[in-house]
């Protein structure tokens, strides 16, 4: 039965399970390290512009542009100039742990951004009114911005993290493995359409779950908040 | 305790500035209840925000001194410092969303460097005061206005602060919680000496608690000093109209005339000190029967101050009334009907 | 004009030619001169990477397509259930096998530290970076298999895969690598197998002068599959437009600019 | 005009429900301005969201009957339809932070088939009528609180409602503003025949322009009625005890019994229909002189109602006193110190 | 001067013309009609979630796994994917129009996701005012969703149509043109790295600029409401 609708990828059991879980690991690797980093960056950002906490045109406008240059590169160019920099990282430009740092290189701006324009709108009365406590910027930050606009760094995480996937599908590209390149290399490039699609399958599967993970967080947050 | 000195506020917009606040000083001492009166848009709240610098004075000359400290020669750690010593109730609430209310009360409290229990105790302590214990693990959004209010109330106290600033701390409540309310203000200002700051339109707010007001209009102080003689000698036409229309007389006026044909006089006690019994004292030496239309008289501090509209029957010799009543610090108005 | 024209008959006898490479690109663009002559307009559209080309053929987007060998062609069409043919030859292309370079050597790859100086020196441990296309792929295996580090089994297909190979002969480790990325790379491997147009516009070289070994040049162990083609559709097979276009493919100036690419003409 | 029957509110919470309206039914009839009052958090919010279906009842057997219509019965459409004709102002203002005062006014007006000047003008006028003409291009943001509120009250009038539901319409503003929206809306009510339900913590607004109160406690409306009549015979104790405070009688009381050591007497004076001289009669008739300590006496609706603090001096026969005043329609009563 | 510094780029001024006008066609273009159909899906999503205007269990979630699917799927394969309903569309399957195709299909769900993020954040108190003035669903949208949320979805655009310009790179896969595929083909697979450097500035500038429009557009919305 199987063997019949799948007849190419019934005989790479094994393959797509090493896939899966590369792609996990290459998911959850670079979306810790880019999540971490790229909030930082989407902090300063949101402190250091003109209405921010800590205005400072300067930190900002170049941040600023850092953001737009690593959000314009092509992916495939990025990998390759940041090339350099990924083996006195990683040691090695290939394989599936180098991708993941042009895949966090490019993913940082990415969420800074979104983290950015999501804790614009927590609402400037509670801000003021962790100022007239006498609490500190870092205070604010951490107590007042993250955790009002929680469920907004949920919501963007989650589609950080979906858009993160796509991103490790290039890493066959140089060598590494994971679902796209297998969807790509041993099923689309060879016509073999039951592979593709079951990779393709796999990769919505680990995306559903990142949305659920992601609803269900949500609704953690709000639990008891409901009207 | 806080010295303000030429403070102005400019806001600019597209086409027009704004002069929220005009070039004002205002003087609070220690222990002080202070009332700020005024119409809405006065600039009332403007200037309060000024106290902590949430809104910094839009001029050089501005000089902000709480507590012996000129807040505007601070460096930020140091503002910081001093702002965890004033508490403040926003117009708004300004509570956070993602906490509930015991965690909203507890916010303050994080660098208090009390234990754990301890928070919780304080913060329980809070909340029962302000009588919404039971609403502890609610969110801000299931409450009703009151509710929130009182929370903001709890909250701004959770620091022992110094000075406490209210922006109109009372709007949203009914009396009886107001009441409670207000005489929780009271207590903390008398056993702890927090000075307070209170902003309100409510005329009975003041007269309730506070010791000195300041009335705005349009970005000025245009009156300020003690409630006693405030009240009693209002100087400025705004103060006396804000006195009377919360006091209610102005419609007790109104209702009268349309009521009665008789002529009508208007007693003002203001700041009577003995308490001879005037109506019956007026019918013994005038043999004039007055009778209470209206009557508005209580003890304000101390004294005596309040409104009695009368009619008089007899015959009326106006001069000596007037003679006799100056001596009891009564004054007494003919009423005329308005066109 | 947007694209091909799918009908064969059409008046306008234009023809849209898909390709891979600026050079190939030029080559098209003086072929397309000089069958101007007879009425014919060839526009040319570049791709990058190998996927689309022959999909764009097989849906009528374009009419001819020039980038491919045989054995690519062939497998396309087994894996697509297409029909697209051969129609006339064109090139082949030495396919070369390069030493890696040491981390932190720098200049141009001429003058770069080698790693290894002859395939020979290829030993147990070492990686080598394959083409991780099909076709590429299982020539880049075919040539290791030539040179003795691997031996693919006997009834590998055409285009074999690292499944084909039946033994180690040195336990190298492969990686296979997008075809354009190889060259960044030789940092992170002890040898390499590039196709010539990137040794010669991202090395900055040519396989005579750097290749460790040139599967061309053994012409006996290299399989025809291996030659260039132009390629149609099976209905357009014998279209005459598009055997004046071979005829002014096949001259001795298309041959120059062939060999200016380090590619070798074949037809 | 409005009927609500058996309406219950629960929201459920984590580990609780909260019954905010328990099977309350009520009824406001055409030109009627309705007064609910009741402590912070009794349900009042919620009640009057079920007006307008912004809140369902949770219960199946609940109606929902307004201007003949019952709403839960309704498709949205219908249902859009008859919201148009009840106008809401919210107890938080919900202005549209995008909009500047003037769009914010407009927006009820889009589909209202008003040329783009005759809307502009009705816009003005409304602006006009609240005071805040001059902030018309102004965005929220940048209003003071009553300022917004008055935005609000003029958002809500705008589409010429025939219901007009308050939730604290003035909590936000002084006295004189206060009563210029009371007029406002007495006038709305009464050359427009406009049906006014409003929620407030001002007995005063009560006062001032109810013709008919509800008293809510705890999810249930404890007594309903004529205002003149729950004025003066309030039979519940949250009622006596609203008025009470609201009237300051209670704070007024404390301060008298800790200031005199005579014996004081309230005197009541509820629904008195003539104006007879009553302290100048009591001397007359028993030859007591009564003096006030504290009054607080006025015309609601035509009749005159509130309390007198007096002493008494001289031979008080406590009973034909009590005969005496009762036929006056006015009640003695001896205050005691309240330990 | 400029010869020495860019050897291989100074001999392709007129490409980089051409290849900077594609780049700006298919951004335009497809962002038009991603735009569109985006904000109408992110519409629907948000109005047809449980807490929605018109909750609708089945619809959403339909759409919401659609968008998933459509996040998920690596553009490589979606590009191949869909090639005949390029055909159908704009006649053909490669080149730069064609392209678009895949370009917007691969943005709708992109943007439809973000502005229901966006939206969501929208006071419910407003959204309550208005249902209690009448308004219908589709006037809320329009002149309630859509105008308080004009500065987040002013954000959330400028956002993606830098990501946009981002796929707009896949473009030389099919043959297309543009700057991604000069900085691709020209530069990078050719080992000219003035002609990658200088596609890259170009997009870099295109990307700037989209960000300044964006900021003007947000001051703009925001003229007269400062504090
Ligand atoms: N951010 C701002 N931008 C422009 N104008 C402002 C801003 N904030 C306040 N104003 C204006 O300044 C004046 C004073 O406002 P303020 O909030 O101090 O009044 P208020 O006395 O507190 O009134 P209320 O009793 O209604 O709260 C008002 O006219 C208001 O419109
Ligand atoms: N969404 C909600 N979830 C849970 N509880 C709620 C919610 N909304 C209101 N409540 C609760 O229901 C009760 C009634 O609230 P409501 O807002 O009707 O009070 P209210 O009479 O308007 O009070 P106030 O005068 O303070 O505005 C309160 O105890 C409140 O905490
Ligand atoms: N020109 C290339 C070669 O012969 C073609 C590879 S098959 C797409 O190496
Ligand atoms: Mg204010
Ligand atoms: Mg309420």
């Amino acid at each position: 039965m199987i063997e019949q609708f799948f007849p190419n990828a019934s005989l790479l059991w094994e393959e797509f399970g090493t896939a899966t879980l590369e792609t996990l690991a290459m998911t959850c690797i670079s979306g810790v390290i880019a999540g971490i980093l790229g909030l930082i960056l989407g902090v300063i950002l949101l402190i250091t512009d003109e209405d921010g906490l800590q205005p400072n045109r300067i930190v900002y406008s170049i941040l600023d542009k850092i953001v737009n240059i690593g959000r314009s590169i092509p992916f495939i160019i990025l990998l390759a100039v940041i090339m350099p920099f990924t083996r006195v990282l990683v040691g090695t430009s290939i394989g599936t742990e180098a991708v993941t740092v042009p895949i966090v290189l490019g993913t940082i701006p990415f969420f800074a951004r979104q983290i950015q324009n999501v804790l614009l709108e927590v609402d400037s009365g509670v801000i003021e009114a962790a100022k007239s406590m006498g609490e500190s910027n870092l205070g604010i930050i951490l107590f007042v911005y993250l955790k009002e606009g929680l469920v907004s760094i949920i919501r963007a995480s989650s589609f950080t993290v979906i858009n993160l996937i796509g991103l490790t599908a290039m890493a066959g590209t140089v060598g590494g493995g994971g679902l796209g390149a297998m969807a790509l290399q041993q099923g689309y490039q060879r016509g073999r359409d039951d592979v593709t699609l079951l990779s393709l399958v796999l990769v919505l599967i680990i995306v559903f779950i990142t949305q659920i993970i992601g609803n269900l967080l949500v609704k953690w947050t709000l639990r008891g908040r409901k009207i | 305790m806080i010295h303000l000195k030429n403070i102005s506020v400019h806001f600019k917009q597209k086409n027009r500035e704004v002069h929220a606040v005009k070039n004002v000083s205002l003087e609070v001492e220690s222990g002080d209840i202070y009332g700020i009166v005024g119409y809405s848009g006065a600039g009332k709240s403007t200037l309060v925000r000024i106290i902590n610098l949430l809104q910094h004075p839009t001029d050089k000359s501005s000089e902000v001194i709480v507590d012996g400290k000129n807040l505007l020669s601070l460096s930020q750690k140091e503002l910081r410092k001093e702002r965890k010593k004033i508490g403040m109730i926003f117009q708004h609430f300004n509570l956070m969303a993602s906490r509930t209310i015991a965690d909203n009360v507890a916010f303050p409290l994080r660098n208090s460097g009390l234990s754990k229990a301890e928070k919780e105790e304080k913060v329980e302590k809070l909340l029962d005061l302000v009588g919404i214990l039971d609403k502890k693990n609610s969110y801000p959004i299931q409450l009703s206005g009151g509710q929130k209010q009182r929370v903001a109330i709890a909250r701004a106290l959770a620091n022992d602060p110094k000075i406490l600033l209210c922006d109109e701390a009372t709007s949203a409540l009914d009396p009886k919680t107001t009441l409670s309310i207000l005489e929780l203000l009271k207590e903390v200002n008398q056993k702890l000496g927090i000075t307070i700051v209170i902003i309100t339109h409510e005329m009975q707010v003041v007269k309730e608690i506070c010791n000195k007001v300041a009335v705005m209009e349009n970005g000025n102080i245009i009156e300020s000093g003690n409630v006693v003689d405030i009240f009693n000698q209002p100087k400025q036409a705004l103060t006396r109209d804000f006195i009377r229309t919360a006091t209610h007389i102005e419609q007790a006026e109104k209702k009268i005339l349309s009521h009665t044909k008789e002529q009508v006089y208007e007693l003002k006690f203001s700041g009577r000190h003995t308490a001879d019994p005037i109506i019956v004292e007026i019918y013994k030496r005038f043999g004039i029967v007055a009778d209470i239309l209206y009557g508005n008289i209580e003890f304000l501090q101390e004294t005596m101050i309040g409104t009695l509209f009368v009619t008089l029957e007899g015959k009326v010799e106006l001069n000596e009334l007037e003679a006799y009543l100056a001596e009891q610090d009564v004054t007494i108005t003919k009423i005329n009907k308005k066109t | 004009g947007c694209g091909g024209s799918k009908s064969s008959d059409s008046k306008e006898r234009k023809y849209v030619v898909g390709v891979t490479t600026e050079q190939q690109k030029e080559i098209w663009k003086y072929v397309g001169k000089q069958v101007a002559k007879d009425g014919i307009k060839i526009d040319v559209k570049i791709f990058s990477g190998y996927t689309e080309e022959n999909p764009a053929l097989a849906d009528g987007s374009l009419d001819l397509n020039s980038f491919q060998h045989v054995a690519f062609l062939n497998n396309f069409n087994k894996e697509n259930g297409e029909d697209l043919v051969p129609i006339a030859f064109t090139l082949i292309s030495p396919f070369g096998l390069y030493s890696g370079i040491e981390k932190g050597s720098t200049g141009d790859y001429k003058n770069a530290e080698k790693k290894i100086k002859s395939y020979k020196d290829l030993k147990d441990g070492d990686t080598v970076a394959i083409q991780n296309d099909v076709t590429n792929g299982g020539r880049a295996l075919q040539l290791l298999d030539a040179i003795g580090v691997i031996t693919l089994k006997k009834d590998a297909p055409e285009s074999p895969t690292v499944k084909d190979i039946e033994k180690y002969n040195t336990k190298i480790e492969i990686k296979e690598i997008q075809a354009d990325q190889i060259a960044s790379v030789l940092p992170d491997v002890t040898a390499a197998t590039i196709n010539t147009n990137f040794v010669n516009d991202q090395l900055n070289t040519t396989p005579r002068e750097a290749a460790l070994y040139i599967d061309t040049d053994h012409l006996e162990k290299v399989n025809d599959i291996y030659k260039n083609v132009i390629a149609a559709r099976k209905e357009d097979e014998n279209k005459k437009d598009f055997k004046t276009i071979v005829k002014a493919y096949q001259t001795p100036e298309v041959a120059k600019l062939i060999e200016k690419t380090n590619d070798m003409p074949a037809w």
